[in-house]
Order: C-alpha cells, then structure tokens, then sequence
C-alpha cells in the first residue's frame, strides 16, 4: 500500500493488528487519511469495520501496528488522561445514537463542552444552538431524546460530537437503525458536513451515498483491506470479483445492500 | 386486664399444682443461669422453690425481665413475681404485694474512681445507666436530675458504663456488690463509692390485684421463711453480702412467735 | 393553660372509650414521650441523608474495579444483611464502644453516645441496601451509552458522575424509597441501647402503667403516617425526575 | 478501555468463601488461643444452640402462617368486591409500613398468656406471640408479592383459561397461581431472610432465642470477653444461616431475569 | 341474508350489535353455520372477524341481537357457569397461542379435562396422546411449551382445545404469529380436522387456505358482513368491487395479503 501524501496525514494506521481474545479481528491495517478527505468504509459485517474506527479513537488498543492521529502516537497512549484528550479531537458518533436520555437535546449538547473543555455555558449554549440549527432541529432543543424520532436523535447525537470542534469525526453505521424514511435526512446533514470540509470517516452500508461523498472508498474484509481508491474505482472498476460481488449486483438498492453483507 | 376479685388464682395454682413464679436472670446472687448445669439458680429461685413447697405445689418459674415483668404478672402469664421489685407507691396503685418482705434493697451506682462523684447529688445532669423498668428512674430524674439511660437489662447497662455512656450504672445493691467482689481484675477502675443506697425500699412479691387469700397465703409462707431462718440460709448459700435486714426481720419475727 | 386543658379533655375522651392516656397529664412520662415523638423524627432526618451520601460513597467503591475498594464493602454488605441489626447494634454499642473507650485512654474520652451508635449502624445497613440498588441500576446503563460518552471523552469519573448516577438513580428509586420505608421501621431498634426514641419512651411509660393497646394504636399510626409520607415523596421525586420517553 | 463489569472468577470465590466463614474462624481462633475462654464457649454452646432453635422455629412457623395469610390476602386485595378488597389493602398498608419490633412488642403484651378454648385454658406462650408477630408484617409483604405476581401474569392466559371453560377461582387455581409461585420465589426468600433477622427482636420481650440466651450467658459467665465472644456467636450463627439463603435467591433472580 | 337449512344450524347470529365504549363494533352480523360446516371469515383488520368469535364462545356480550349455538341462547346468558358450560362445548384457539407455561405438553392438554369435566387423569391421557398424535407432535409430550418453536404450541394450543372434545372449534388467526415456514404446520393440522367433520370457525388471512378448506367465505368490513358465499364466489367471481380488491391482486401470497388489509 502507498502513501503518497504521508506529509498532509491526519489519521495514519500501519500494520495494525487486534485480537479479542482468541478471535483476530484485524490482520494488518495499512491506512491514512488525509486532512479534509472523506473516507469510507465498506464490507461485510465482522469484517472489522468498527473496530478501525474504535482503534482510531483510543476505545480499544490494537496488540501491534502503529496508529497515528494528527501527530499522536495512539498505539503508545498509555494513560487515561491522554486518551481522553486524543478523543475531545476525534469525535465518534455511533450507530446507537445514545443520546443521554435523561437530558434534554440542548443540554446532551452543551454538557461535553461545559464540563471537558471548561467551556463558558453561555458560550456553550450558542454554539449548541449553531449546530441544531445546521442539524434542522432548532426547536427541539428542549425535547428530552425520547421524544424524538430516530433520525432526529442521530442528528442531535452528531450536533453532540460537533460540539467538540473536533479535527476529526468517526461515523460507524449512523444510518443502520434508522427505518428508510428517516436515513435520507441524516445523510443530508452529513453530506453539508463534508462539504464544508470536516475530515471524516464513515463506516456505511449507504453504498449510493458512499459513493456521492467519498473521497476514497476502503473495503474491508475479514480484518484486511482488500482494496481501496475512489469511489469510481470501487464501485465500477474493481477487478476484485469479491468486491464486484459485494457492490456490483447491489447498487440497485439498501435493502439489496443488507442481503449482500452475509455472504 | 381487669380480674375478677374472688381469688381464683389461689385455686388455679392448687388446682394446677403449680406455683408460676416470674423471676429475673438479672445476675448472682438473685437470680442467674449456673453455668455448669445451665439451670437457673439464685436468692429469688430458692426462695420461690421454698414458696411451692409450702402450698405443697410444682414451682414453675418464667424469666422476665424489667421491662415486661409487670405486663406478665397482669396477663396472668405469672402468678407471682420474685424480681427484684421494690415496693412504690406507684407500684401499689396497680399491683397488690405480699406485705411482708423477704429483703430490703436500694440501688447502688457503679462508678469509675476517677470520676470523682461522691454521692448521689453528683449525679445531676449526668447520664446514668438503669435497667428498662427499674424504679429508680423516677428517683434519679425527679430527685438527682440525673439522665437516665435505660437498657433492656442489667449486662447491658454494665457495659454501657464500661463503654463511658453513663457516668453511672444503678442496680440493685446486691447483685453489682457482688460482681465487683467476684471480678476485681475487670473491674479494677470501678467502685460503689455512694454512703447511701438509692431509695431502699422493701423487696415484696407483687401479685395482681385483689388477690387477697394468695397474698395472706403467701404472707404467712414468708413469715415462716424468716423465722425459720430459712432466708437467711438461703442468702448465704447465695452470697448476699449483706444480710443485717433479714437477720433483724427473723429476730423480730421469730420472737413474735 | 389552653395546652393543659386540651390533654385533659382528650385524656378524658379516649378513657371513655378505654383507652388510657392518662400519662400525658404526668410530668416527667409526657415529657418522654413527647422527646420520643422528636427523637424518631430527628433520627429518621438525620438517617436519610446518612445512609444516601453512604450508599453512593459504597455504589462508588462497588463499581471502582478495584478490588481493594470493592472487596471491604462487599464483605461489610454481606455481613450487614445477613445478621440482625439488631445484634450488630448491640454489638457496636457494647462491644466497639468499649474497644474505641479504652483505645481512647477511657470512657471519660469517648464522645460516641448511643444515639450515635444508631446513626452509624442503621444508617450504614441502609447504605449497603442502597448501594446495591444503584449498583443494579449503574449495570443497567446500557454499555453503548456509556461507550458513547466515552467515545466523547469523558473520564472514568465524568461518566459516573454525568451519566452512569443520573440514570441509576432513576432506575433504582423504586428501591432507594423501600429501603428508606425499612430505615423507619428500623429507627425502633434503638430502644436496645437507651435512644429514647418512640418505642423506648413508650417501655418507658407501660413499664409503669398498664396502657400498652393504647400507646400501640399511636406508634402504628404514628408509623404509618411517616411512612406514607415517604412514599409520598418518594413518588414525587419520581415524577419529577421522570424523563419524557425514558423508562415507564 | 471496555469497562471491568466482568468477575475474576477464582480471586472472587475464595474471598467469598474467606468471608462466609470469617465470623466462625474468629470464634475459634480466638477460642484456641484463650483455653479459659474457649472452655466457656465450649460450655455455652448447647444453650445458645436451643435458642437458635427457637430463632429458627420462630421464623419457619411465622413464614408458613404469613405465606398462607399474605397469598389469600394478595388475592383478596384484587377482587372486585370493596368491601372486601379495602379492608385487606388497609392491613397490608398498616403492617407494611409498622415496626418488627413494634408488632412484636404489641402482640406480646396485648395478647392474653393463655386462651380459652371449650373450657380449655391452653397455654399461649411468648415464642407463639412472637411468631404471630412477624407473621403479620410477613403476610403484608406476601401479600404484596402474590399481588405484584398475579398482576404480572399476561391477560390472555386468563382469556386462554376461559376460552378452556374454567372459571375465574379454578383459573387462578390451576393456571394463574402456579405460574405467580415461580416469580415469587426470589422476593418471598428476601421476606424470609428479613423474617429470620427479626426473630432476634424476639429477645426484647424475654422470648428465649438466640440473642436472650447469649445475654443469659454474658450475665451468667460476667466476663467482657466472653460478652464479646458471644455476640460473635450469635452474629455468625445468623450469618451461617441467612448468607447462604440470600446467595441462592441471587442465583434465582439473575437465572429468571435472563429467562 | 337467507337460511335455507336453518334446521340444522349449530351456530346463528342474527343482528348482532356490539360495542366497546363509543366504538360500535359490530354493526348487525347474521351469520348461519350448519353442523359439520368449514365456515372462513375474511376481512380487513378491525373489521370485528375476531369480535364475532368472541360473541359465540361468551367472551363478549352484545348489546342486541340474537345468538344460539345448538339450541343455546348464548346472548340471554346471566350466570358466569352458563358461560362456563357454552365454553365447554365451543373450543377456541387464539392467535397468541397462550399455553400454559408452567405445565408440560401433556399436562397442558390434560388439565381442562380432568379439572373442569372431571374425567379421570388416565383417560384424559390416553385422549391427549392421540391428539398429540394427530397434531404430530408424540415426542414432544414432556416438553414445556418454552422449548418449543411457536408452529408447534399453536398444534398444542389446538390439541389442548380439542381435548374439552368441542362441538365447534373457532380458530382466531392461528398462524398471524407464526413465521412463513411453521404457518404449513398448522395449517395441516386443521386441514385435516376439517376433513375429520369438526364443525369450525376459522379467522384468517391465508386466502389460498381459505378458498381450499371453507364451505362458506364470510367477508366482512367495517362490523358488516359484506358478502358470503362459497369460496368459488367469494374469491373468484365476486361482483363486489371492495372483495376484488381484497382477494383479488392478492391471490399471489401471503406477504401480499398482508400488504392488502391496510388498504
Ligand atoms: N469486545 C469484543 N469482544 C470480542 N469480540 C469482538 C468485540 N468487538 C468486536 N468483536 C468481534 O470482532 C469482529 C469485528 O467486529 P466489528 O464490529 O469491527 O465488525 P464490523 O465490520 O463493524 O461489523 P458490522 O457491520 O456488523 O458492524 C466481529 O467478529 C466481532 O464479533
Ligand atoms: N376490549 C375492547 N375494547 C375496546 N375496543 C375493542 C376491544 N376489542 C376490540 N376492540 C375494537 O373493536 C374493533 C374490532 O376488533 P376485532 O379484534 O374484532 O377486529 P379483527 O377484525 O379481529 O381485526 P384483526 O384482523 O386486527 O384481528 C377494533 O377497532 C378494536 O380496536
Ligand atoms: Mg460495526
Ligand atoms: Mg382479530
């Protein structure tokens, strides 16, 4: 795997490996990611797709390999402390939005700031507003997130992340537990997200959106990537039979997409 | 409970052929368990065996404790009680009593040496520690201005006074005498330093009331427990450090004879 | 004088039905029982707040992971509910007050009264049972709530204190309020080392008199009456930390 | 890292097993290295084992009379009938909410010492009022339990029983009540464990248990050491007894929640 | 509506009303079923098809109307034995097949009969055997309704009710809860009831079924019974635009089916 642009790196894994006890879930990832790239990951499912993303953000610690976040030795972190400030630059937004329930939207928002960042909680309380704005759900700001749809509640749990003024956003399978009506408006705030020029990596199964928004499409399978480039590449001109297996007869659709994942 | 006045209990206890007598484990030498043969012993014990005998009846004894002693005599769970209760007025109200005594008794105040209390009147505004029920509590609030502590029994206020809760512990003169005379390693830093006991006052068996033919039945049976010198036996069986009252009473009585 | 007069009549009016309230109209007895009234209630104030900032402080040791925080505390949980309490009050009472008394050089030093003795133990029972519940609740927090706020760069702590107890609280108030129910109930045991609490006043007052039904009949209101209060409370509390769409 | 909610198992169960047999280890360690001491012990414990007998009879008989009462009860309290249905949610209410202590001090002393039965006096001793006396409180929580229990219990299995031809009694009878004693177990063995701690309540109205019988013996023996030794005893013979039950009703719990 | 064979009518409703609360539920339902009949109702959901099943068993008391199962006036019931005695003598099977879960397969089937018609247990067991035998599931007699799959407790559910040995047997939705492969299960076992002579009421939406086993299609809408006839006429040659409607682009299958009650 080349680097060409190693010097631009903002996420950088080399060789990493991962066992969860017996079970290895990542062979040797080679990957980097350049500032203001959008990248995207695809494969099937237990291919090890969140546990990229997890490894990038310091949840879990790969057994060997070297992972480096905007000049951080991640691989290396061995207090607490500085996982906590590589993760207040790399936001994560989950499938399971988890929202915290017992706080209204504004303050699921405003709390990470105030209280790690030790940010003023009027100032706070602007920038929560900002981003509910971004995320169309400036009056909601005072609903609790059981009362709100599915949808909303992802798009509050990335106004969350965004409150971190973050270099960086992970986002594994946002749209996955969304019924189909309500995915189209999380992928819009998304799309806005990366058009304004977020660094930011998706897992998805959204294999029409991954390709509208990618910079770069990673496939991942069986704890490698088995190949990756742009999205032209990828999803029309892959000589990987598996791939053309795994995106070819399946870009009719999303529920196509689900069928495809077990194989 | 309100009985009927004829004296039935008189003709239950001789129709039973059992005398319940309700006596108190409150410690040597009135009334104890002995520890090798786990049967309860003491001054109150023999005394109310001597009592059956002489209504020719079995003696079944029920342990009470302060707290619930009256309530049992009244229920009618007990005949009589032999438990270290001292007459007061109060008592007399509810309860009727065998007019003769078989001993007189007032408290007397366990307290360390150090603490420097001398008598009774030292006591104001002091914690003491007394059995729940005990009838010094009237005197020790209304007359000394003591505080009272009141624990379910006699090992209990001990140590509490071990454990500096009270200043003092007050209990019946004989029985702490005779602990402090059996244990002097234990109780090296605690005296009965008071000239005085607390309200002494006649140890009485208490019936319910209006119970005149078991009262006058009893009466006489004491009587002749003191003139016989019989009381006194007993209290040296059981150490009774101090048995001028009952050796005036057989004078007195058996000289009435 | 209006006070006296009131006692009289309602001394008179309760004998009629044979009830004998006789005592109120005595000195030093009414002064007990009155001081019982306020003792009960005192402690009862004084042991909610005690076995809650307990509990969370045992809550915080049992979830530490570390197993020199949580072993202590689950041995004392597992002592404290599987024995009497009233046999460990007596024991603390009579057997660790006499220890702490000679560790302090002798009794005249030792500034542990029973009252506090009861406060410690009760309260302390109260607080295991307590700390269980959040336990239950803090592992009922689903694992990918917590993952999330980690994921934003919460501490350990942060977690506990911004997500982790907010949601267990909720959950096991249910439970915290029936503990407090039995930490009622259970203020009655200090009678066993001279608390002059309500039952302890009342001894105090049957000893001398034959009215046991009647002081009954007013602790079991008496009791009843707090303790619906609590409940009261309790389900207020709930509903005002009821969160829309969360739980039931 | 993934948060440490999972157990060392082997560390876990030795500590347990140190810990269960701490109290009983201290008595006879401390026994051994005082033979004065231990000697008394020795002698004492026949006494004290009678009057756990008693702590133990007291809870069982009072179990078996609160179950029985508290299941009616816990069925009474959701017939449709008020008159019958206020009058239980009132005892319930009431002996829920009152003191062990409290009922055992009220049926002890406002309880005759005997009763009279067809010209029978028959004896009505302290222990029976003391069982009577947790009784109550345990039939209020039973009957808690059984109403939580039928409560929980789906409607269509009742629809599925009329369907069948049975009628509301044989229902509950054949169908409802069997399925509540499952649910049950674990919340009545708490009622117990608490039931059996409170036999020791018994000792405060001179009802010869356990506790009575350890102060007897404090009293007897008039020794500090020994009155500490004892409480030890009878602390641990609690602990041998109830750690055990509740360990079990844990297991059960964690079991039927997972089913 | 006529009833030719009024003489030989186990079941007849005649104007029944009924409702719950405001919501009338049943409108006016003349229904006649003749001994031995398969009778089949169909219908949108809401309609009341599971209403009237209750009315006949006297789960539910209309407010007007007449209802005799062979000679009872099942609306004139006070008494909650009379009821007891009706229920003996119509078995019902819910969707929810509600097997008891504390007792086995066997025990299941034996309770009614020796608790509520006090036949002896070695007979009752004898009788459960065989219907254990004809719902094919021998093997099975000792399990508890927990280890089973949901085709085979709604076959216990149904030999359960077959054990009161009903005169009529009402069957409601049977196979809603069941996944497309176990429905067959079922379906055979009351296939093979009906060839048997076993009066029944079936409610459901396996049209194909329907049209194979009924004597009688019964379609009812909005607490009507819009039209009834033979299978023949009701799925085929309907000239009822809203019963075309219903069966008609759905005769494909089941899924369709479902798509189609909405409507
Ligand atoms: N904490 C864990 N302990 C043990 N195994 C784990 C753990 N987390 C993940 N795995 C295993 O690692 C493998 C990869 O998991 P991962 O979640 O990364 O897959 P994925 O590609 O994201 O799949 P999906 O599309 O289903 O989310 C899976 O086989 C999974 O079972
Ligand atoms: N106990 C009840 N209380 C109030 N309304 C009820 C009750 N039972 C049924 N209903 C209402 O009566 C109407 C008819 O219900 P019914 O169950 O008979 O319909 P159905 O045709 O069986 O529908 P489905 O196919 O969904 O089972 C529905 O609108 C329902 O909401
Ligand atoms: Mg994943
Ligand atoms: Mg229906």
């Amino acid at each position: 795997m080349t680097n060409p642009s190693a010097d631009t790196a903002i996420v950088k894994l080399e060789d990493v490996h991962l066992s969860f006890g017996q079970t290895q879930v990542l062979k040797g990832i080679d990957l980097t990611i350049n500032k203001g790239d959008a990248v995207s990951i695809i494969g099937p499912s237990g291919s090890g797709k969140s546990t990229i993303l997890r490894c990038i953000n310091a949840l879990v610690q790969p057994q060997s390999g070297r992972i480096t976040v905007d000049g951080t030795r991640v691989d290396q972190l061995t207090k607490e402390s500085e996982r906590i400030a590589l993760r207040k630059r790399v936001g994560i937004v989950f499938q399971q939005y988890n929202l915290f329930p017992h706080l209204t939207v504004l303050d699921n928002i405003v709390l990470a700031p105030t209280r790690i960042l030790g940010v003023d909680r009027r100032e706070a309380e602007k920038l929560a507003r900002e981003l509910l704005e971004k995320v169309r759900l400036s009056e909601k700001a005072d609903a609790y997130p059981g009362q709100l749809s599915g949808g909303q509640q992802q798009r509050v749990a990335i106004a969350r992340a965004l409150a971190m003024k973050p270099e960086l956003v992970l986002f594994d399978e946002v749209t996955s537990a969304l019924d189909p009506e309500t995915v189209g408006e999380v992928l819009w705030v998304i799309r806005d997200l990366i058009r304004d020029g977020m660094t930011s990596i998706l897992v998805t199964h959204e294999m029409r959106f991954a390709e509208e928004i990618s910079d770069t499409v990673v496939f991942t399978e069986n704890g490698r990537i088995v190949d990756h480039g742009s999205p032209e590449q990828i999803f029309h001109n892959s000589d990987n039979p598996r791939i053309r297996q795994f995106v070819g007869g399946l870009s009719g659709g999303r529920g196509a997409v689900r069928d495809g994942e077990g194989i | 409970a309100t009985h009927a006045s004829a004296d039935s209990t008189l003709d239950r206890i001789k129709g039973r052929g059992a005398l319940t007598v309700g006596v108190i484990l409150s410690g040597a030498p009135f009334g104890y368990i002995d520890p090798k043969s786990q049967e309860q012993k003491g001054y109150n014990l023999d005394i109310a065996k001597a009592l059956a005998d002489d209504l020719g009846v079995k003696l079944e004894t029920v342990t009470v404790t302060p707290p619930n002693r009256v309530q049992f005599l009244q229920q009618g769970k007990v005949d009589i009680l032999i438990a270290n209760m001292q007459y007061t007025e109060e008592r007399a109200k509810v309860l009727d009593y065998v007019p003769t005594p078989y001993d007189r008794a007032g408290g007397a105040a366990v307290v360390r040496k150090d603490s420097g209390l001398k008598d009774w009147t030292d006591l104001k505004g002091k914690p003491v520690c007394v059995s729940q029920g005990s009838n010094y509590t009237q005197p020790l609030i209304e007359t000394y201005g003591a505080t009272v502590k009141a624990l379910p029994s006699q090992p209990e206020s001990l140590l509490a006074l071990q454990g500096g809760n009270c200043v003092a512990a007050v209990h019946v003169g004989g029985t702490v005498a005779l602990l402090l005379a059996d244990r002097p390693e234990e109780w090296k830093d605690y005296a009965i330093p008071f000239p005085t006991e607390l309200i002494p006052s006649d140890s009485v068996i208490w019936l319910r009331k209006g119970e005149k033919d078991t009262q006058a039945a009893l009466d006489n049976s004491v009587k002749k427990l003191h003139a016989s010198g019989k009381l006194i036996e007993f209290a040296k069986a059981n150490r009774l450090l101090n048995t001028k009252y009952l050796e005036e009473e057989q004078k007195a009585l058996s000289a009435a004879k | 004088m209006q006070d006296m007069s009131l006692t009289d009549l309602f001394v008179s009016l309760t004998n009629r039905i044979g009830l004998n309230y006789e005592f109120l109209a005595t000195g030093y007895e009414a002064q007990i029982w009155r001081d019982g009234f306020i003792t009960t209630l005192y402690l009862i104030a004084l042991l909610i707040p005690v076995s809650l900032i307990a509990g969370l402080l045992f809550a915080a040791c049992l979830t530490s992971g570390k197993i020199w925080l949580s072993a202590p505390v689950r041995g004392f949980i597992e002592l404290t509910r599987n024995t009497p309490t009233l046999v460990q009050l007596m024991f603390s009472f009579l057997v660790l007050n006499t220890v702490v008394s000679n560790m302090l050089g002798g009794a005249q030093n030792n500034p542990l009264s029973p009252f506090f003795w009861v406060v410690a133990v009760v309260g302390l029972h109260i607080a295991a049972l307590h700390a269980e519940a959040i336990r239950a609740g803090i592992e009922a927090v689903p694992a990918s709530t917590v993952e999330a706020a980690r994921g934003i760069g919460f501490s350990q702590l942060q977690i506990l204190r911004y997500v982790e107890v907010p949601l267990a609280f909720r959950s096991s108030l249910p439970a915290i309020v029936n503990n407090l129910i039995n930490l009622v109930k259970l203020t009655t045991v200090g009678n066993a080392i001279a608390v002059s609490e309500i039952t302890y006043a009342s001894i105090m007052v049957w000893t001398q008199r034959d009215n046991v039904v009647s002081l009954m009949i007013v602790i079991l209101l008496f009791f009843s009456a707090i303790n619906i209060i609590v409940a009261r409370i309790g389900l207020w509390v709930e509903r005002r930390l009821a969160v829309p769409g969360y739980g039931l | 890292m993934t948060t440490a909610t999972l157990s060392q198992p082997t560390s876990h169960r030795v500590l347990r097993n140190i810990g269960f047999l701490a109290l009983p280890l201290i008595v006879i360690v401390w026994s051994l290295a005082d033979p004065t001491l231990g000697r008394e012990v020795l002698e004492w414990i026949p006494y004290l084992a009678s009057g756990f007998m008693m702590n133990i009879v007291i809870a069982v008989l009072a179990m078996l009379l609160g179950t029985l009462v508290g299941a009616l009860f816990g069925i009474l309290q959701l017939v449709p009938y008020r008159l019958v249905r206020l009058p239980v949610v009132a005892y319930v209410q009431l002996f829920r909410n009152a003191p062990h202590l409290v009922l055992i001090f009220a049926t002890t002393y406002i309880f005759p010492f005997e009763i009279v039965v067809f010209g029978h006096y028959l004896p009505f001793p302290d222990w029976i009022k003391a069982v009577i006396g947790l009784a109550i409180p345990a039939s209020a929580y039973v009957a808690e339990i059984t109403r939580g229990a039928i409560l929980s219990i789906p409607t269509t299995q009742w629809e599925a029983a009329k369907g069948l031809g049975f009628s509301r009694g044989q229902a509950l009878r054949w169908i409802i009540l069997p399925q509540c004693l499952r649910r049950s177990l674990p919340p009545w063995m708490n009622v117990a464990a608490s039931i059996t701690m409170g036999t020791a309540l018994a000792s405060l109205v001179g009802v010869h248990e356990l506790l009575h019988a350890a102060t007897d013996a404090s009293t007897a023996v008039r020794r500090l050491d020994f009155t500490i030794i004892a409480y030890l005893v009878v602390m641990a013979a609690f602990f041998l007894l109830c750690y055990p039950i509740s360990r079990l009703t844990r297991r059960l719990e964690a079991r039927f929640n997972a089913a």
